[in-house]
């Protein structure tokens, strides 16, 4: 009996791969063209910078926290990266290449700030994330006085214009980054830490762990991610702005969910994400695909969320859901 | 080699620990008791670092320490084995014993997991488990999951010089006996490696296991005993500070009950997997107690007649009316009243007060057209603050701050001021010291006399003897037996083990 | 010199106010006494007022154009960039209207305000809480068609908008010339319910009569969003495939978005795209050949005129009431660009920013608004 | 009073000290006239906050409410033409139908409260732009006039909105206090189990305080839309995000079971002082969000009132 039971737990979890692969072969009846590599390689693009940001973001949520910094964090990020990276002569080919680790050095000091204004002043990390979700738009924009910064290196854009086995470069490298984060989630202490914070914050700390060190260290981590959804956004749209980091908030969180991380923490990882960007992304490409009008695609969307994560959320062993 | 002396600990309001002088040598196991709120835990939080003393000192080998977190106690060979639950769910057995120590199977910022597995199985085997390491801590027994508490603790040894002390609390209070004796012999063995401090309210134990015991009382140490030379009542009378009442259980005041009112019936009832094919009759003024050992269908039981788990087979039927819909509304309308085992999950609900705790399972009775009369609710709450002689400062107290034995109470109240005479108690003194437990007693056959009638799962055997007109005992789902518990007819312990397991 | 100007100016000023002030004479206080309050200031009465802009946000390029102008207005007063106050609203009616009424509480209604009420109806209560402080107001873009200037007095300065159907209709004309006259298209348009989003669209059906072998495949808002537009332009490629031969984008900023999802399939350039606005950046890809139109509103000039009516109402240089309707809403002017006239426009328009005389009202402005 | 008492009055000593500190650089700024306008101005998002403040008393969030306000707008401007002064219990019915539906997926499916509202809140928004044609809708001045006239104006000085706010407060306390459903809902926030526990019927209390949310969401849509004389489906866009931080900063934890609607009362408050203080402090445009933000922190680190709460999340 308990081997049942087992194996009904095991199906719940491979729900949200499930839900993907329905979502895909019913576009593709709907409009057969959905099925082709060319538009892989298109939802790839568009699920690209938000599947970094909802990785880095994944570690938040797997601590049982949560962060809505990601919209400043994403903005600061990018606005830095191009600044210098024009700075320093805008291409790739000279000293432009220093940006890079620029970005993500200001995409770890976000988060930093963002654990210790959440850690330090024991702020709940919603508040104190959309706080400094604020400053950041705010730095972004302060720095930039409002106007956009233009990024055409080819150099650069290649991360766009270049494909290897017929998705652009910036999918195989955002799937490198992808390994390192689950190498970090399963091979690294910090990786692990971030599960025992969420399966019992009072119990980790009473095993000596230094829970205040982890949340901050996760949250530094997550900006890193953030970091590198802002490159990719800046690769994929070629401009750099305050604007580069809106609409990820909800989208992100949303997808984390989408794909079977739970959001009171403990459980999940990046691959989940993975299949859960990849839902949301397959969705909305769907969607115009298929011909949906605008007007009823939110309603659509709503309803589709609320349907996979229905199908992936193991009900039985949840005495109540906030 | 550890010692306190002259420790303090106030918090506002309240002085916690008063010159508290203690010491454990290398090699023994010293017992620590007292009622609950006479400062056991807040003395153990020093110990093990989560409180700061604030006055006097604590010495290691006879030098002053302070530890700011338990990290720091671990440091200098001092872990904690939690009561419950101090394990990790989610992380497997090896990562919970390694936790926050991972650092020894790390290179270049890579864990190695076959390392950890395998100094996971090294200390296992110290408490004598055989399981593998990898596997999701959830999925271990109550027991097992004690025992790598222990193993947890035991990492110390290698991890610090000098002498290690662990402390032990209430590891006992949910194990089988023959887990206990197990558990028992484990401590004694492991006397070679570390000295242990051991809590616990069930005195016999304690003397059975200790050197030398601690009596707590108000914030102090009241007494220090040779264990082979104290007893139990001795100890008992040091920690409640007057003599424990013969009749503890007021086996006089249990009167017959009344056979011709039949307030609760299951007919060949049955859930697949929990229960099957149970039937009794419960009657006005009775106890009627289910005992078991964890697991064998008792709880379930009790959850259906709460409303909580739905009948698959046979019949419900409450005050003569079959229950057709399953809902705790509809039991407590009927009259039914559940007092949880989780207290402070279950039955109170921290964070509101006393007369709101009282009134919430029966607001239709203070309220019209969905608006609460306020004053009511208020006037009964103070009846029966009166009533139970609950301490709290007024109706107005937030229960989450009374103690174990006053939010007993106020759940009582909760149920008997709705009027409910069917009332459930699953384990109503777990966890309370013996004042509070004679308080209960009290007040179940204050419940019989009024014509209530009570289903009980018992804390202890003894318990369910004292307190029983009836006894079911149920194993594997199934009643195996039925004894009449009126007052002199009682079956010994000896009986009830024989069916038990 | 310009502080000559500066005191001219002023001179000039401050007898107008005198002069004002007399010929209202006991007339204008006892209507001050019945309005109550006394608030409700005679036009012209308010001696340097606070100038302030309420915009959407400051991350677009077209505001940053509307505020450069305000600024550069108010710099021709002779102060600092830093005296115009900025009211950013983001894309919230609620936060518009609350600003403002704020700021009027703040300046006791010595204010000249230059608006975009961010949603037409917000325009109406933005209005009255201006006239019933006594400040002065001018809208741009958006507002109801049954609320005047006129009807308010001397306190509603003005308002602009730009009609955007005829231009409109000139790219897609642009582009469906640029494709023979054939071919299929996709649109996306702004937020669906935005005046500029709706007449945008009217401008292309209009051109799409004349082109009846123009077929368009679908049109969708991407809510004047780059990234919206990329995502959406990419899923079109899937859907249409190769049917697609043009693009109409309702401003500049989503064609960056389109054509960024054209450049990752190597497309850039080959499918003619159209836009509106004529940002920056959006007439040097024109030059690059990779946008075949666009359309100037001259923001820039936009935000200063409509800044210096208000102002200039609030001292009493002119008095709205006494000017014509086709003086108080009226269309702003319209320029379109393509690949012929981009490099001349850029060094006019944005290698170097002309210099405008902001009491010349009119001048630029291109006819009056009609309904 | 040690600080342990005090610590429930911070959220109005914040608000206090916020405004005396403004008014200190500006003492423009205290002048009642100003002061109510300020109050009065706030007071959609108010109601607003006011329902969300249900949702967040259980310890779950109501992303949705933007969205049904937005919906609203364009419906109650539709509904107008056709059925007048009944627009405004049929929009509120509406409006709680959206929010009881969240609570159903939410209780029913176990979804999240989180994902589940926003969710629906999609499925307003497709609401709100097939209904409105995708377009900005007028009311009919005569009609709004007729059917809704008294929502608009000032009675005895004070505006009409600000008092059909502090009505609402009315109502809303009157439910959090006095009621069962309030008791319910307070028991859910500090302890479902306990609830569940005594019988009460959590899932169906759940609801309705989603529901409550719901409606509460549709008459600031509707009197938003009244105010403004129109419709649109974007027009209450910028509501969420201040309404939620008016709750938290008030002292209503997202934990639920402390705090309650007199917070939100001074949580707006203090969300308008801040975002007003902006003006009299002369704030640089794009220095904005980064004060808004420190100031946010600032007062949120004050409120909260940790000692209720066990960790930190």
């Amino acid at each position: 009996m308990p081997n049942l039971s087992f194996r009904g737990g095991d199906l719940q979890r491979w729900a949200p791969l499930l839900v993907l692969v329905a979502l895909v072969v019913f576009f593709s009846m709907v409009n057969p063209n959905f099925f082709s590599l060319k538009n892989f390689a298109r939802i790839g693009i568009s699920a690209t910078p938000p599947l970094m940001i909802a990785v880095g973001a994944t570690f938040i949520i797997i601590m049982g926290s949560i962060d809505l910094s990601m919209e400043g964090a994403v903005a600061v990020c990018a606005v830095v990266f191009a600044s210098i990276f024009m700075a320093l002569g805008g291409t790739l080919g000279g000293w432009g290449w220093l940006a890079l680790p620029a970005c993500l050095l200001v995409g770890a000091a976000c988060g930093l700030v963002t654990g210790a204004v959440h850690v330090g002043l024991r702020i709940p990390s919603f508040m104190a994330s959309l706080s400094m979700g604020f400053v950041g738009i705010g730095l972004s924009l302060m720095m930039t006085g409002g106007d956009r910064i233009r990024v055409e290196d080819p150099l650069f854009r290649s991360l766009l214009t270049q494909r290897f086995l017929g998705f652009p470069l910036m999918v195989h490298v955002a799937f490198v980054v992808l390994l390192f984060a689950w190498f970090i989630q399963s091979k690294t202490t910090l990786g692990r830490n971030f599960y025992a914070v969420g399966g019992g914050e009072d119990l980790a700390h009473a095993s000596g762990l230094n829970v205040r060190r982890v949340r901050i260290a996760g949250f530094a981590l997550a900006g890193v991610f953030y970091a590198f959804g802002a490159l990719f956004a800046v690769a994929q749209l070629g401009i750099a702005e305050t604007a580069t980091g809106y609409n990820f908030m909800f989208v992100s969180i949303t997808s984390i969910v989408v794909g079977g991380t739970a959001l009171w923490g403990g459980s999940g990882g990046v691959w989940n994400t993975l299949v859960g960007v990849l839902i949301v992304n397959v969705i909305n490409n769907g969607m115009i695909v298929m011909g949906l009008p605008r007007y009823v695609q939110d309603g659509v969307l709503g309803l589709l969320v609320i349907i996979a994560v229905v199908l992936s959320t193991d009900r039985k062993s949840l005495a109540f859901v906030k | 080699m550890f010692e306190l002396r002259k420790v303090e600990k106030r918090f506002p309001n309240v002085r916690a620990l008063k010159a508290i002088d203690f010491e454990i040598r290398q090699g023994e196991i010293v017992g620590l008791v007292g009622e609950n709120g006479a400062g056991k835990s807040t003395l153990m939080k020093v110990i093990y670092g989560a409180y700061q003393h604030d006055g006097g000192e604590v010495l290691k080998d006879g030098i002053p320490v302070r530890f700011e977190n338990p990290r720091q106690a671990m440091q200098k060979g001092i872990g904690m084995v939690f009561q419950e639950q101090s394990l990790i769910p989610n992380l497997s057995v090896m990562e919970n014993i390694f936790l926050g120590f991972e650092q020894q199977f790390v290179k270049l910022g890579v864990v190695n997991w076959k390392k950890m597995a395998a100094a996971a199985r090294f200390q296992l085997a110290k408490v004598k488990l055989d399981i593998d390491p990898r596997i999701i801590t959830a999925k271990l027994s109550f027991a097992q999951r004690q025992l790598v508490e222990l193993a947890k603790v035991l990492t110390l040894e290698e991890r610090v010089d000098g002498d290690l002390v662990i402390l032990l609390d209430e590891p006992t209070s949910v194990l089988a006996k023959e887990e206990v004796e197990l558990l028992f012999k484990l401590v004694r063995e492991l006397r070679s490696r570390a000295a242990f401090i051991f809590v616990s309210h069930r005195l016999d134990e304690v003397l059975e296991l200790t050197d030398r015991v601690y009596v707590m009382k108000d914030g102090e140490v009241v007494d220090h005993v040779v264990s082979a030379e104290a007893s139990a009542e001795s100890i008992q009378r040091k920690m409640v500070g007057r003599d424990i009442n013969k009749e503890y259980y007021r086996e006089e005041k249990q009167l017959p009950y009344d056979a011709s009112r039949v307030l609760v019936e299951l007919r060949n009832a049955t859930v697949p997997g929990q229960y099957s094919n149970v039937s009794f009759q419960l009657h006005a003024g009775e106890v009627l107690t289910l005992v078991g050992t964890e697991g064998s269908g008792r709880e379930a039981i009790l959850r259906t007649i709460f409303g909580l788990q739905k009948l698959v087979l046979g019949d419900l039927a409450v005050k003569g009316r079959k229950v057709e819909s399953f809902s705790a509304e509809a039991s407590v309308a009927s009259g039914v009243g559940y007092i949880p085992r989780e207290r402070k999950v279950e039955g109170i609900v921290a964070g509101m007060n006393v007369y709101e705790n009282i009134t919430l399972s029966q607001m239709g009775n203070y309220s019209r057209f969905g608006f609460l009369r306020i004053g009511d609710e208020k006037a009964t709450a103070k009846d029966w603050i009166a009533k139970l002689s609950i301490k709290a400062s007024s109706e107005m107290a937030d229960c989450g701050n009374l103690s174990g034995g006053n939010q007993q109470k106020v759940v009582l109240a909760k149920w008997r001021s709705g009027g409910s005479d069917i009332i459930l108690l699953d384990h109503p003194t777990r966890g309370l010291d013996i004042g509070a437990k004679e308080d209960v007693y009290e007040m179940v056959r204050a419940m019989n006399a009024d014509g209530a009638g009570i289903v009980l799962i018992a804390d202890t055997l003894e318990e369910a003897i004292g307190l029983s007109h009836t006894i079911l005992v149920v194993k594997d789902g199934a009643i195996q037996k039925r004894f009449d518990c009126s007052a002199g007819t009682k079956p010994s312990l000896f009986d009830l083990v024989h069916y038990m397991i | 010199m310009s502080f000559i100007k500066d005191f001219i100016e002023k001179e000039t000023l401050s007898r107008r106010n005198f002069m004002l002030a007399s010929a209202f004479g006991l007339t204008g206080a006892a209507a001050a006494s019945i309005v109550g309050t006394g608030r409700a200031q005679a036009a012209g009465a308010i001696e340097d007022p606070t100038i302030a802009w309420s915009y959407r946000d400051r991350t677009n390029p077209y505001w940053n154009s509307i505020v450069s102008g305000g600024e550069s207005f108010v710099e021709s007063l002779g102060k600092p960039k830093s005296a115009l106050v900025h009211l950013i609203n983001e894309g919230s009616s609620e936060k518009s209207l609350a600003d403002v009424k704020a700021l009027l509480g703040k300046t006791d209604g010595k204010l000249a305000l230059a608006i975009d009420t961010n949603d037409s109806p917000n325009a109406r209560p933005v209005v009255e809480a201006v006239v019933a402080k006594g400040a002065y107001v001018s809208t741009i873009w958006n507002k109801t068609d049954d609320l005047h200037p006129w009807d308010f007095g001397d306190n509603y300065v003005s308002h602009m908008s730009w009609s955007d159907v005829g231009p409109a209709e000139q790219t897609a004309t642009i582009l469906f010339k640029a494709m023979n006259g054939k071919g299929s298209i996709v649109g996306l348009g702004g937020i669906a319910s935005n005046n500029p989003a709706i007449e945008r669209r009217k401008g292309l059906d209009n051109a799409l009569k004349n082109f009846p072998d123009i077929k368009l495949l679908d049109y969708q808002a991407a809510d004047w969003d780059t990234q919206k537009a990329n995502s959406i332009m990419s899923s079109y490629l899937t859907r249409f495939g190769d049917e697609i031969t043009g693009v109409f984008c309702a401003n500049d900023t989503m064609a960056y978005g389109v054509l960024e999802a054209l450049r990752a399939e190597g497309l850039a350039g080959q499918i003619p795209v159209v836009a509106y606005d004529g940002n920056a950046q959006a007439v040097d890809l024109v030059i690059a050949g990779e946008l075949l139109a666009t359309v100037y509103t001259n923001p820039h000039w936009g935000g200063g005129i409509t800044a210096a009516l208000a102002y200039y109402a609030a001292t009493g240089a002119f008095k709205p009431s006494e000017e014509p309707h086709e003086h108080r809403e009226f269309n702003g002017p319209t320029i379109l660009i393509s690949k012929a006239d981009a490099e001349d426009f850029k060094k006019k328009y944005i290698d170097a920013t002309p210099t405008y005389d902001w009491k010349d009202f009119w001048g630029p402005s291109n006819g009056p608004i009609t309904y | 009073m040690n600080l342990h008492n005090l610590k429930k009055h911070f959220p109005w000593m914040t608000l206090v000290l916020l405004a005396l500190f403004v008014g200190i650089l500006d003492p423009n700024f205290l002048r009642l006239e100003n002061l109510i306008d300020l109050a009065g101005d706030i007071s959609t998002l108010f109601i607003m906050a006011l329902g969300i403040t249900f949702v967040i008393y259980i310890g779950s969030i109501d992303l949705s409410a933007q969205s049904v306000a937005n919906m609203i707008t364009v419906l109650a401007t539709l509904l107008l033409v056709h059925i007048g002064a009944f627009a405004a219990p049929v929009c509120i019915a509406i409006g709680a139908l959206f929010g009881f539906v969240s609570g159903l997926v939410s209780t029913r499916f176990k979804v999240p409260s989180f994902i589940a509202t926003l969710a629906v809140g999609g499925i307003a928004l497709s609401v709100g732009q097939y209904a409105s044609g995708q377009k900005a809708l007028y009311m009919d001045a005569t009609l709004r006039e007729q059917a809704f006239g008294w929502m608009i104006g000032t009675t005895a000085g004070l505006p009409r909105e600000m008092i059909i706010a502090l009505v609402l407060l009315v109502v809303a306390l009157v439910i959090e206090r006095r009621t069962v459903l309030g008791r319910a809902l307070k028991a859910i926030g500090a302890g479902e189990p306990a609830a569940v526990a005594s019988g009460l019927q959590v899932n169906r209390y759940k609801m309705i305080a989603f529901a409550i949310s719901g409606a509460f969401a549709a008459m600031a849509g509707l009197l938003f839309s009244v105010k403004l004389s129109g419709g649109s489906p974007v027009m209450a866009n910028g509501f969420l995000l201040p309404a939620i931080v008016a709750v938290l900063v008030g002292g209503t934890p997202l934990t639920g079971g402390v705090g309650g609607v007199l917070n939100t009362f001074i949580g707006a408050l203090i969300v308008a002082v801040i975002r007003t203080s902006m003006l009299y402090l002369n704030v640089p445009a794009t220095a904005q969000q980064i004060f808004f933000g420190l100031v946010l922190v600032g007062a949120i680190a004050i409120t909260i009132d940790r000692t209720k709460v066990r960790t930190v999340k």
